[in-house]
């Protein structure tokens, strides 16, 4: 059996407020394997972008396992594992665009010329040639995330975490998008964990789904999609993408409810 | 994660180095003979402190609570009062703001003859010498703070179409007490250091500068040390008095949400 | 357009400031007028009065022509090496202020930096930097001067930089220290992310996102480099600069070159100030400052 | 050539013309010595420069001096080129005072910075409380200009006969307008500016040379200042790093200086030392001095230098 | 024929950069009458941001006429003829979730048991029971997002502007909170603008979908909805629901290529 990238087991996380504490993850386990893709869904305050955060070491649950390649996440993250693309754009104003996608580069000191490549050759996979010598205040809020798209992906990291990342982009766009992230991934043998709130973008994209229902945050689903690596767009009009994107609905409208 | 500072080290830590300080000055003195004219050891001013504490109380009450903190209160609010003022009408805040710049350095030796000239030899002289001094290092904070609100926020209240009041209540000034708190802690500082270097052209015969400079004519170093030790200690009472506020009120602010 | 926008604006609120100096020169030094007449036992007209207030060699507040023309004199009238030019002496004041600014920046950034990043240093510098301002300078003073002769260093121009840093560095340490812990949690955890060890996150988040507290607090910080080098100049046995100035004027019954001196302080330190918001200005569109 | 360091105890002024002369007309050099004149300022206290190693001798009062010495700083005379003292309160006639009588319940201003000891030892003497209580007198600590006078915020301000009285005759109150007190009529003037070194370097005789060269030269030059006013005044002038200093007065000032160190051959008289020394001890309940000083003075420099 | 309450006609808009100046709009043609709900769709960075922001008075054409209820922008701004919600949540960090809704009540001036009564409603409507008394940073993006809607709706403004307000949302809450805003709008007679990039949310919704396409943003077609008013749910079923769909995915497509 493949030893998994990312071993979450009996994680809990409460954050303490001024207004009492609030559970925000309850006993969560899940085994994301080396090139998984797995899709987040759940409703909104569930806990998805908590978990994500855990996964990266920048939350500490409460109680728990959690191990990243056999590392803490923290150690994880100070080996540069993860590219992260946080639900909001984040873009440091002071940087133009070009200067936000290199920022990570410059960190993990990329030669001058493979900076420069680099940035060129994501700003145009996320369409934003151009925007270069922007600020972030100048793009609007679809661009800005798409440049904190490109940020993400210029480095190159092993397991990619992806919240929410074409909440603010069109249909058309997204599905372009969407071509991408699977191109990559399959290129790549990425490991990525996505949060979505799109049921057919989560079911095209993934090899499993994780649905999750809120207060206290917790899975109530692991859904492994069936579909082949290979995912054309039309594949969205396939029986088994249907039935799983029914299951999917079902899972997601009992947490509503319950 | 950064790890939270517990109160007790928080006062552990400067009281631990402090005395370590003070140890190192009081068998500094001894061992390498330093007249008492030159450098008092704390044994000495610890016993100034005791057997003049009736002097020591006037003096304080002289300089701090009627010098200093009526500067203070004076200096702070005239400084946000035209911080407001001009933040309200561009106007004058294209005029006035080039020439306060002039009165941002007025030297308290060229200030102090004049104010004793004006306002007589007791407290009210100080106070005019340290509200000038306080006067631009608020003003100028102020006005930083009262820009430091960003476009959006500032949008939002377009869309309610409220008055300049309501935006300057509701948005500006809660997105300028971090600021406004950074001009209030330089000028605890400051005040202390104008309402004693003022009365060095002249005062009464009481007050902490007074002292300073009499005890320092006959080398009574040990009193001197005594007065520069409740100085420290009232400086660092008011600017501990200050952060605590600041931290109440400006709990929001990343700096202390941390 | 930079009539309507900058020039008039200032010409208007300095016609006004000068209307009500006017006036209150007028009213302040009519008491020694009044003195003076009842001393001589005559009593003078409105207009004797007014006149008389508009040319006392002592006078509580001098008029604005009373300080120009001493400052003409003492500027244009005197050659630029002469002692008695305010260029001059301005000069010696300038010097010491920028060396002791520029040692302040150094040290209140450096401590600020300490602070920030390091929990020793949160916990145990912070509380005596703070002290540090709380001790009067002027007891402080003779100490400094008597150090930096033992250290060889002589007793002009370094115990008056240092003086003058020791004001100027308080100012730029807290707003630095406000400033460098600004970035918000978003904007920290991308650089974790990243695995970016704490210098990373100084030199690519804190630094640039400090920059607003920065600058404001330089001009608090050349203000109080100014006061310090003034102050040395009396504490020291260095008497000379516009400090040394006002006190001699002060004490040999020369007001007006007193308040001479006094504006030439303020012009020097409102010239100085204005250098750095200009540089702010410029750096704020390098940051891609937003226009508001 | 051998250092030697003065600090002076206030700014460049003819109050200091001596040294200023010896230093310009190169009789510090004749002597063999490489002289720095160090003047002084609101917030400088020549005996700690004189402990922290910044000067070798100091220009102070007797008073400070001896008080001084009380409190562990042990600092000896070894020249007094003023013989006699400038100090007085002058009063506005208006406020009322024409006699000591008159001190009781009125303000006056005193320099501090240990030059308040032959005022307090005067009102020691004539009985009058200073410490603000009830039927003494307010005590102001006035700062470096005659303004308390001016603005009547004082009664009485003090004065030196050379310096501030001019001022407040200079800014327009006559001389029958003004009642004084000099310290010299009032019998309880103390030695003003006289020369003191550290006891301990007293005990190299390398250094006791060099200040017998060193106060022969400057009583040379105290005796040419007296006599040539004028250029004594330029000279003091030259030195003036701030400009500011006025020629009219700063001649003025040399002329008074002149009478104080009329009779001074350097060396001190002890007489004066011991009215002096009994003024500061019977100042009332708060003497200046407590006990009778020893070893407070040396006649060996003196007498090195003039014999 | 009805007077239309926003009426655009031949609008440009033009920013200047660092960088050249970038033509936001460009010959904007539009009539929105009372009691439309006009959809704005198009790819990311086409300009309905901008245009949304003219109408608010936010932004001010370079070209064009603008009015809004036959005033000028501004003055309907001033008018308090908006509520308007941002592409980001824009909250006060230094208020709690209840006083972030109540924030344009008070500028209002309604009273006190009015404010509160409104403030539960409209978190209620949201979904937020509960987080009244949270501050911004504690809640999920969605949460914040809701938050921000509740605000806008909170004083009843007759036009609302809406700038992707559920791009964070899952479609259950979204297709409540779509369920809610039509009941809304049905019920008050609101004038609504919105901006989504979903095509069902904009064909679901809306009596007027506008289609945009990017460098220069201009409108490139604008669809009448031919669907009642009364909208349940399985409606997006139906065959016109469908064509619709479909005119405007070729619109936004066209858009991308050209
Ligand atoms: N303040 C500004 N300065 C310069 N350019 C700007 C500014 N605001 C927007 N732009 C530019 O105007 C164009 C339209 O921006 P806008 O925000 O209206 O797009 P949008 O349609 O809302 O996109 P999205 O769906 O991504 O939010 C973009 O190309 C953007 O770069
Ligand atoms: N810093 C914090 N302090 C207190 N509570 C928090 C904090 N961060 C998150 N929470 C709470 O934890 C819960 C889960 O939040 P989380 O951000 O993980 O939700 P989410 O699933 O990402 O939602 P969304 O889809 O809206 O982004 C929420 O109830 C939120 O209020
Ligand atoms: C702190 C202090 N205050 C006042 C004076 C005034 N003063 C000016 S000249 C002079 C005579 C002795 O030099 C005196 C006493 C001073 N020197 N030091
Ligand atoms: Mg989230
Ligand atoms: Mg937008």
């Amino acid at each position: 059996m493949k030893k998994p990238v990312i071993d979450v087991s009996g994680v809990d996380l409460t954050f303490p407020t001024n207004d009492g504490a609030v559970q925000a993850l309850k006993n969560v386990d899940l085994q994301i394997n080396k090139g998984d893709f797995v899709s987040f869904i759940g409703p909104s305050g569930c806990g998805k972008t908590t978990l994500l955060r855990c996964i990266a070491g920048l939350e500490t649950p409460t109680d728990g396992q959690l191990t990243v390649n056999g590392l803490t996440p923290t150690e994880a993250r100070k080996a540069r594992s993860y590219g992260y693309v946080f639900q909001a754009a984040g873009l440091y104003p002071w940087r133009t665009i070009g200067g936000n996608v290199k920022l990570p580069l410059e960190i993990m000191r990329f030669s001058k010329e493979e900076q420069a490549k680099r940035v060129r050759k994501v700003l145009e996979l996320v369409d934003l040639e151009g925007f270069e010598k922007k600020y972030p205040w100048q793009l609007s809020g679809g661009m800005q995330q798409r440049a904190s798209i490109a940020r993400a992906l210029a480095f190159d990291a092993d397991i990619l975490l992806m919240d929410e990342p074409f909440g603010a982009l069109d249909e058309i766009v997204r599905d372009h998008l969407n071509e991408q992230v699977l191109k990559l991934w399959a290129r790549t043998e990425k490991t990525i964990a996505f949060v979505t709130h799109s049921i057919p973008e989560a079911v095209y994209l993934s090899t499993k789904i994780v649905v999750m229902s809120p207060r206290p945050g917790r899975i109530t689903d692991i859904i492994e999609s069936p579909l082949p690596k290979e995912r054309p767009l039309e594949i969205r009009d396939s029986p088994e993408f249907i039935e799983i994107a029914h299951r999917v609905r079902d899972g997601l409208r009992a947490g509503h409810e319950g | 994660m950064r790890q939270k500072d517990t109160q007790f080290e928080r006062i552990a830590y400067p009281v631990g180095f402090g005395l370590l300080v003070l140890v190192l000055w009081e068998i500094g003195v001894h061992l390498f003979n330093v007249s008492p004219a030159l450098l008092p050891a704390p044994s000495a001013i610890g016993a100034a402190i005791a057997s003049s504490a009736a002097i020591l109380w006037g003096d304080w009450v002289q300089t701090v609570l009627k010098g200093a903190l009526n500067g203070i209160w004076m200096g702070s609010l005239a400084g946000i009062a035209l911080a407001l003022v001009v933040d309200r009408f561009v106007f004058l805040k294209r005029g006035l703001m080039p020439v306060a710049n002039f009165f941002a350095a007025l030297p308290i030796v060229g200030l102090a003859p004049i104010m004793v000239m004006w306002f007589g030899f007791d407290w009210h002289s100080k106070a005019a010498v340290v509200a000038i001094m306080v006067f631009f290092p608020m003003l100028v904070n102020t006005l930083a703070g009262l820009s430091a609100a960003d476009t959006m926020q500032r949008d939002l209240m377009r869309t309610y179409a409220a008055g300049h009041v309501a935006t300057l209540m509701k948005l500006r000034i809660p997105a300028a007490l971090p600021f406004v708190f950074t001009g209030l802690k330089i000028s605890t500082t400051l005040a202390l250091i104008g309402a004693i270097v003022a009365e060095y052209f002249g005062s009464p015969i009481r007050g902490m500068g007074f002292r300073i400079t009499t005890e320092m004519g006959r080398l009574a170093t040990d009193m001197v040390w005594a007065e520069i030790f409740i100085s420290a200690l009232t400086g660092t009472a008011l600017y501990g008095l200050v952060a605590l506020i600041e931290k109440r009120v400006t709990f929001w602010h990343p700096s202390h949400r941390g | 357009m930079t009539f309507r926008r900058s020039i008039l604006p200032i010409l208007t609120v300095v016609v006004a400031l000068v209307v009500i100096w006017y006036g209150a020169a007028i009213k302040m030094n009519s008491t020694w007028t009044f003195d003076q007449a009842a001393r001589a036992g005559t009593s003078p007209s409105l207009s004797e009065v007014i006149g008389d207030t508009m040319q006392q060699s002592r006078p509580l507040l001098p008029v604005p022509h009373q300080v120009v023309s001493e400052l003409w004199k003492t500027t244009v009238e005197k050659k630029i090496t002469s002692k008695r030019s305010l260029v001059y002496q301005g000069f010696i004041t300038l010097k010491t202020t920028l060396w002791g600014f520029a040692l302040g920046i150094v040290i209140g950034v450096g401590l600020a930096a300490i602070i920030v990043l390091s929990r020793i240093g949160r916990l145990s510098l912070m509380p005596w930097a703070i002290i540090s301002q709380t001790i009067p300078i002027v007891a402080l003073a003779p100490i400094i001067v008597i150090l930096s002769n033992a250290a060889g260093a002589g007793t002009l121009l370094v115990p008056k930089a240092i003086i003058a840093a020791y004001l100027s560095f308080f100012p730029v340490m807290v707003s630095m220290v406000k400033g460098l812990s600004s970035p918000d949690h978003m904007q920290l955890d991308l650089l974790r992310t990243y695995g970016a060890g704490p210098r990373a996150v100084f030199w690519k988040l804190r630094v640039p996102a400090s920059m607003p507290y920065f600058f404001a607090s330089l001009k608090v910080s050349v203000a109080a480099a100014f006061v310090g080098a003034v102050v040395g100049e009396l504490s020291t046995s260095a008497i000379a600069g516009l400090g040394a100035r006002m006190l001699i004027g002060s004490q040999f019954g020369e007001p007006m070159i007193m308040w001479a001196a006094l504006f030439a302080a303020a012009i020097l330190a409102g010239l100085l100030i204005v250098t750095i918001g200009g540089l702010e200005q410029i750096l704020r569109r390098a940051m891609g400052g937003r226009p508001v | 050539a051998d250092d030697v360091t003065l600090q002076l105890k206030w700014v460049t002024q003819a109050q200091f013309a001596g040294y200023y002369v010896a230093l310009e007309k190169g009789l510090y050099e004749e002597a063999d010595l490489n002289v720095t004149i160090k003047p002084g300022g609101p917030d400088v206290a020549p005996v700690q420069v004189l402990l922290g190693g910044g000067a070798d001798v100091m220009v102070d009062w007797m008073p400070s001096a001896l008080a001084a010495r009380e409190n562990g700083a042990p600092v000896v005379n070894i020249a007094q080129p003023f013989k006699s003292s400038g100090m007085m309160l002058t009063c506005l006639k208006e406020s009322g005072v024409t006699s000591p009588e008159d001190f009781a319940g009125s303000t006056l201003g005193v320099w501090f910075y240990g030059n308040e000891y032959p005022f307090l030892s005067w009102m020691g003497k004539l009985g009058i409380a200073t410490d603000g209580s009830e039927g003494g007198v307010n005590v102001l600590k006035q700062g470096f200009n005659v303004d308390p006078l001016l603005q009547k915020q004082a009664a009485c301000i003090s004065t030196m006969t050379y310096n501030e009285y001019w001022q407040v005759i200079d800014a327009g109150i006559s001389e029958d307008e003004l009642v004084t007190f000099k310290y010299e009529d009032q019998g309880v003037a103390t030695l003003e500016d006289g020369l003191y070194v550290l006891e301990d370097s007293l005990e190299d005789a390398e250094f006791k040379d060099k200040m017998a060269r060193f106060v022969k030269a400057s009583m040379d030059g105290w005796t040419w200042a007296a006599e040539n006013p004028e250029e004594a005044a330029e000279i003091v002038l030259e030195y003036d790093e701030t400009g500011a200093q006025t020629e009219k007065h700063q001649i003025r000032m040399m002329g008074e200086v002149a009478k104080l160190i009329e009779g001074s051959t350097g060396a001190l008289e002890m007489a004066d030392y011991d009215r002096t020394v009994e003024s500061l001890l019977s100042g009332g309940s708060d003497p200046v001095i407590t006990k009778t000083p020893e070893g407070a003075y040396t006649m060996e420099i003196t007498d090195m230098a003039f014999n």
